[in-house]
């Protein structure tokens, strides 16, 4: 019971966080919904039994990136820019996607014979101590693609001080 | 115990809801939040299957993907800082020439 | 992202051709390409002592030009002059550097003296000595409590202060006042020293030398400090001679002048002490300037109240003053630099101009040259170290 | 009924915690006012209630009775939300909080990253109110903010990570008794990673001498300029309540939580006596000092403050003076260990005071540079010293007397090579080493 309602909550706070990114004007109330959604994520994250990921979430995602977001976006946010026009006329491109993918997921949903939509999303037992366990895949079974990931991090870096520097 | 269908709608739902933003906006930087968007709708995915095979490989995979969503954001928004010094917009359409 | 100056240069989403044009000029000047950003600090802001407005140009964080905004203090001083008797105007120029009110008199009475060719007894130069010397470290003091608090630093504000009040007790014993005292008068003192003057005087200086070795151990070697201070608006000695920088500030650019020694007034040339100086004429010199400078003063006032001649107080002055038309240039050396009185007579018992050199003013102007290159946070120390008082250099 | 069960202690404490921090902030300050009254020879806030005690209480009212301006040109929705933001972000990291072995909202196993990811959020915040106001000073301060958190708690979160090496676990309880278990607090044997987790926590604080953000001499009050009334007074909570925060991290993962000083030693048992008496000591100058206050109600309230600190030394002296297998001996434990924990939040936050009055500020490039350029590199190599520590100890089974101090030796040398690199770079705009010092006397 509790953890349906935990789940609608934060799935309905997501989505219409979602929702309110792509269409508020004002750049720096985008991130801030984005952050709402991405902390709502967290905690659809946690109610999921997956607190490694829900904090990952919370430092990166929404402590690190988006910091780096909104710190951007005070830097170019010109005055002019809230006159602008912010929105393209593609909305019937969107809408087509959109729908597109809806059936997608309805049709997915009918051919598996209705069982994803009963199937409850967790096993009865609990799981071990979370962290451990993403410890261990970490650094055992996934030790090769965690070190690309640092390289590719390190990769990014120089990227952007590159591209961020004032001459290149 | 919340079916997971449910999840799938729910990521299904962010999904396109970033796939809008990205199609409708002009702003490169509310474009690439949209990209978050999408990688988070992933996320749900991933870390909801996770817990129905009750395996937290699925986490790692989530994690993989927020290191990646990092390194996005940090060259994306490398770009639009260099793009914005040189053509002082950061509107979508306006990056029309290739080269200056 | 607030207002940007506009028109600064000219805005063009498709300048692609204006930048080939500006590649060797140097256009872009700010981070991302933006105009440089206007920062007006004050005429309300916590540390520009006062009612200075500052317009600073910025390039993100750094000064790449500045404007001084002055006048918000402006009361015509010189003007009043023209309309008071030369009694009547004494009190007036205590209002000028009101933290050392002292000193502002004795530059006045001085120079009304000069111009009208009357001395005032030795006692009554020995006591102004002693009360501007005083004077001086209280200014100093003062200084040195808002140029820390300034930086950072809260704490040696009160004791500063502390000190200060004992300076002031002696000033209120002396003439009723503390703050503008007018406690000279044309030919003279105004009152005679009371029966304490010296003991006072005498037990303070004894204490003092400690209560700066205090101030020391809090700043002078802190790496904090020396880092705020050390390399920070550096004004070479050619530059602040150019400038008419006058003071400690211009002392701590390696020039010794002082006008103590140079030409002496009051009863300096029986005293003996000497002239710090610095070396790079940044704003850590001038700290170290100052604070000896404040043990220098304290070496006069003990020389001084070891003897203190009997007599009167009052020179050969009437009730009514006239001098002789023609016109005098007085200046003594004010805890800030070279206060200067231009005074013109035409023979009545009002001046016909008087001029005032605030050495505020004339040291304020090199501020922009200081802290060009610099950060904000160095504007503040910067602008601190000048040691300004906006009654100065408004007038 | 058994569903809700596990829940209504946990709230509970979140509604003491949460009724209480206000009040526990409000006296901070009183402290800290008193405390820099002391250090600059002046008596502080004496006017409201005897000794000043009432003072943060007329000062919230009168925060809250204050006209609440908005600029003209302020984001309103970002404006309004933004000390919201700074406040919750705060008030949530206390839940992980261990203030004794009984008193803790909740026990997550990844509890201290918990506590880190949710007080980073706070910096949304700073830099949206400072963007909100649509003021030149916000901004700068809102920018120079973000820049020295993200700064700061990379080197925060690496001194964090020595402590967990040695703890083996996140939870903040498990670190507790990992130090119980060891018998030693971690700050004896990572002395260099408390070093780097209070520098780095007072620049997370925004404290002097790293205030940057709200630098009074240069900003006016950077991010806060624009704000008046309950909503400053938000920040100031919120400001507080982080003081708090990472003091108390610092306190469980450093100085032994809620562990008395020589915890395991009988010898020192008489320790156990030390609050109530210390509870009677203050308790004592209260009532000396009652008579003295000038109006009747100030006496009665000294009396009262006197009267609660008997009643505090009586709850302390209770589990010690009751047989031992009673009930009451048994929350000894909880109740002794909520002192100690709070003793030593309280001499962490003393420590911040204590700096800040007496250094001055670092510019901002210099802070910028010690973060970047000695802590973080320092906090790296603090973590390989006591990486290394550990594999000596519990691999090649040296002893603990051995493998530690090599541990903090290392770390030491590399932390002086650091400083003498950093050293060379210290003043780059005047030109010469040579040209030291000062007066020429003529």
């Amino acid at each position: 019971m509790l953890d349906q309602v935990i789940f609608y909550f934060f799935a309905a706070l997501a989505v219409v966080s979602a929702i309110l990114v792509v269409t508020r004007r004002n750049a720096v109330q985008s991130a801030i919904f984005l952050v709402t959604a991405l902390l709502a994520t967290a905690g659809i994250f946690l109610s999921l039994n997956a607190e490694f990921l829900f904090i990952v979430q919370v430092i990166l995602y929404a402590g690190g990136i988006m910091v780096l977001f909104v710190f951007v976006i005070m830097l170019v946010n010109l005055d002019v820019a809230l006159h602008q026009v912010q929105f393209n006329r593609q909305w019937f491109v969107a809408l087509i996607i959109s729908a597109v993918l809806a059936a997608q997921v309805v049709a997915a949903i009918a051919v598996s014979r209705r069982s994803l939509y009963t199937m409850p999303a967790a096993p009865a037992e609990s799981l071990e101590p979370n962290t451990e366990r993403v410890a261990f895949y970490l650094f055992h079974t996934y030790m090769l693609p965690f070190e690309i990931a640092s390289i590719l991090l390190l990769v990014a870096m120089v990227g952007a001080v590159v591209m961020a520097k004032k001459r290149v | 115990m919340v079916p997971i269908g449910h999840y799938i709608f729910l990521s299904a739902a962010m999904l396109a809801i970033g796939i809008v933003g990205i199609v409708t906006r002009r702003n490169v930087i509310i474009i690439l939040m949209s990209v978050e968007l999408i990688l988070n709708a992933v996320n749900i995915n991933l870390v909801a299957f996770s817990r129905l095979v009750g395996s937290v490989e699925g986490q790692i995979f989530a994690i993989f993907i927020i290191t990646d969503a990092a390194a996005e954001a940090a060259v994306g928004l490398g770009i639009i800082i260099a793009f914005f010094r040189n053509r002082e917009t950061v509107l979508a359409d306006e990056m029309d020439i290739l080269k200056w | 992202m607030g207002t940007r100056k506009p028109g600064h240069r000219e805005r063009t989403i498709t300048g692609v051709a204006d930048r080939y044009n500006a590649a060797g000029t140097n256009v872009e000047t700010t981070v991302l390409g933006a105009d440089e950003i206007i920062l007006n600090m004050g005429p309300q802001h916590p540390s520009t002592h006062g009612v200075l407005r500052v317009k600073l140009r910025l390039d993100g964080e750094k000064v790449v030009g500045s404007e001084c905004v002055i006048g918000y203090l402006h009361r015509g001083v010189e003007k009043i002059a023209e309309h008071r008797s030369y009694q009547q105007f004494a009190p007036y120029v205590d209002r000028m550097d009101y933290v050392a009110a002292v000193s502002n008199g004795l530059g006045y009475c001085e120079a009304v003296e000069k111009l009208m060719q009357v001395e005032a007894p030795p006692r009554a130069r020995v006591i102004r000595t002693i009360l501007t010397e005083l004077q001086r470290i209280a200014s100093h003091l003062f200084w040195l409590g808002t140029h820390a608090l300034d930086i950072g630093a809260l704490t040696p504000l009160f004791y500063c202060l502390r000190e200060r009040e004992e300076i002031l007790k002696i000033f209120e014993k002396y003439c009723g006042a503390r703050l503008t005292t007018h406690a000279f008068r044309i030919g003279g003192l105004q009152y005679e020293a009371y029966d304490e003057l010296e003991k006072d005087t005498e037990r303070f200086c004894k204490g003092f030398d400690k209560r700066v070795d205090e101030y020391e151990s809090l700043l002078t070697e802190n790496r904090i400090w020396v880092g705020r201070t050390k390399g920070i608006g550096i004004l070479t000695a050619d530059a602040a001679i150019a400038m008419g920088v006058t003071g400690p500030v211009l002392r701590a650019s390696g020039v010794q002048w002082d006008i103590r020694k140079a030409m002496p007034y009051a009863a300096y040339d029986q005293y003996e002490f000497s002239i710090p100086t610095g070396q790079n004429g940044d704003t850590y010199d001038r700290y170290v300037v100052r604070l000896e400078e404040m043990r220098q003063s304290r070496k006069i006032c003990l020389q001084a109240i070891e003897n203190i001649p009997a007599g009167p107080i009052l020179g050969k002055v009437g009730k009514v003053l006239k001098p002789p038309p023609g016109e005098v240039y007085h200046s003594i050396e004010a805890p800030k630099g070279e206060l200067g009185y231009y005074i013109v007579s035409d023979g009545t018992t009002q001046p016909y101009r008087v001029r005032i050199r605030p050495p505020s003013l004339i040291n304020l102007e090199a501020l922009d040259q200081m802290i060009r290159g610099h950060l904000v946070a160095d504007v503040v120390a910067v602008i601190g170290t000048l040691d300004i008082v906006l009654g100065e250099v408004d007038r | 009924m058994n569903a809700i069960m596990p829940y209504v202690f946990p709230v509970l404490f979140a509604l003491v915690i949460v009724a209480l921090l206000p009040l526990v902030a409000g006296y901070i300050v009183l402290v800290e006012r008193k405390v820099m009254a002391d250090m600059q020879v002046r008596l502080g806030p004496m006017r409201v209630g005897p000794h000043g005690l009432l003072q943060p209480i007329a000062d919230a009212v009168k925060l809250l009775l204050k006209e609440d301006i908005i600029p003209e040109s302020a984001d309103k929705l970002l404006f309004w939300g933004a000390p919201l933001i700074s406040v919750t972000a705060a008030m949530l990291a206390l839940a992980a909080l261990p203030i004794g072995p009984f008193f803790q909202i909740a026990d997550l196993n990844i509890g201290l990253l918990y506590i880190l990811g949710i007080s980073s959020l706070g910096i949304f915040g700073i830099v949206l109110g400072g963007w909100a106001s649509n003021s030149h000073y916000s901004l700068m301060g809102a920018l120079r903010s973000a820049a020295q958190l993200v700064s700061y708690e990379t080197s925060a979160g690496m001194a964090i990570v020595g402590a967990l090496l040695l703890a083996g676990t996140l939870s903040t309880r498990g670190i507790v008794e990992a130090q119980s278990e060891a018998g030693w607090w971690f700050i004896f044997v990572a002395p260099v990673g408390f070093f780097i987790y209070l520098v780095a926590s007072i620049a997370e604080t925004n404290r002097a001498p790293f205030d940057m953000p709200e630098a009074e001499s240069e900003l006016v009050a950077g991010y806060m300029t624009e704000y008046s009334g309950f909503r400053w007074a938000l920040y100031f909570l919120a400001e507080y309540t982080n003081m708090v925060v990472v003091a108390s991290i610092a306190a469980t993962l450093f100085l032994g939580g809620w562990m008395r000083p020589f915890a395991n030693t009988r010898a020192f048992n008489f320790l156990d006596y030390l609050p109530p008496l210390l509870m009677l000591g203050v308790a004592g100058y209260c009532f000396r000092r009652a008579p003295k206050q000038p109006v009747a109600v100030q006496k009665m309230f000294m009396a009262a403050v006197g009267l609660l600190c008997i009643v505090l030394a009586l709850i302390l002296i209770m589990p010690l003076a009751v047989p031992r297998d009673s009930f009451l001996a048994s929350s000894k434990a909880g109740i002794h260990g909520a002192f100690w924990f709070l003793f030593k939040v309280g001499v962490y936050i003393y420590v911040f005071m204590w700096l800040r009055f007496t250094f001055p500020r670092y510019r901002f490039d210099q802070l910028m540079r010690l973060g970047w350029q000695f802590l973080v590199p320092l906090s790296i190599v603090n973590v390989m010293g006591i990486g290394v520590s550990l594999a000596l100890h519990r691999q090649l089974h040296w002893p603990n007397w051995v493998s530690f101090p090599l541990g903090v030796a290392l770390t030491l040398i590399a932390g002086a090579f650091l400083l003498a690199t950093g050293e060379k770079h210290e003043h780059p705009r005047v030109g010469d080493e040579e040209e030291e010092e000062t007066p020429v006397h003529a």
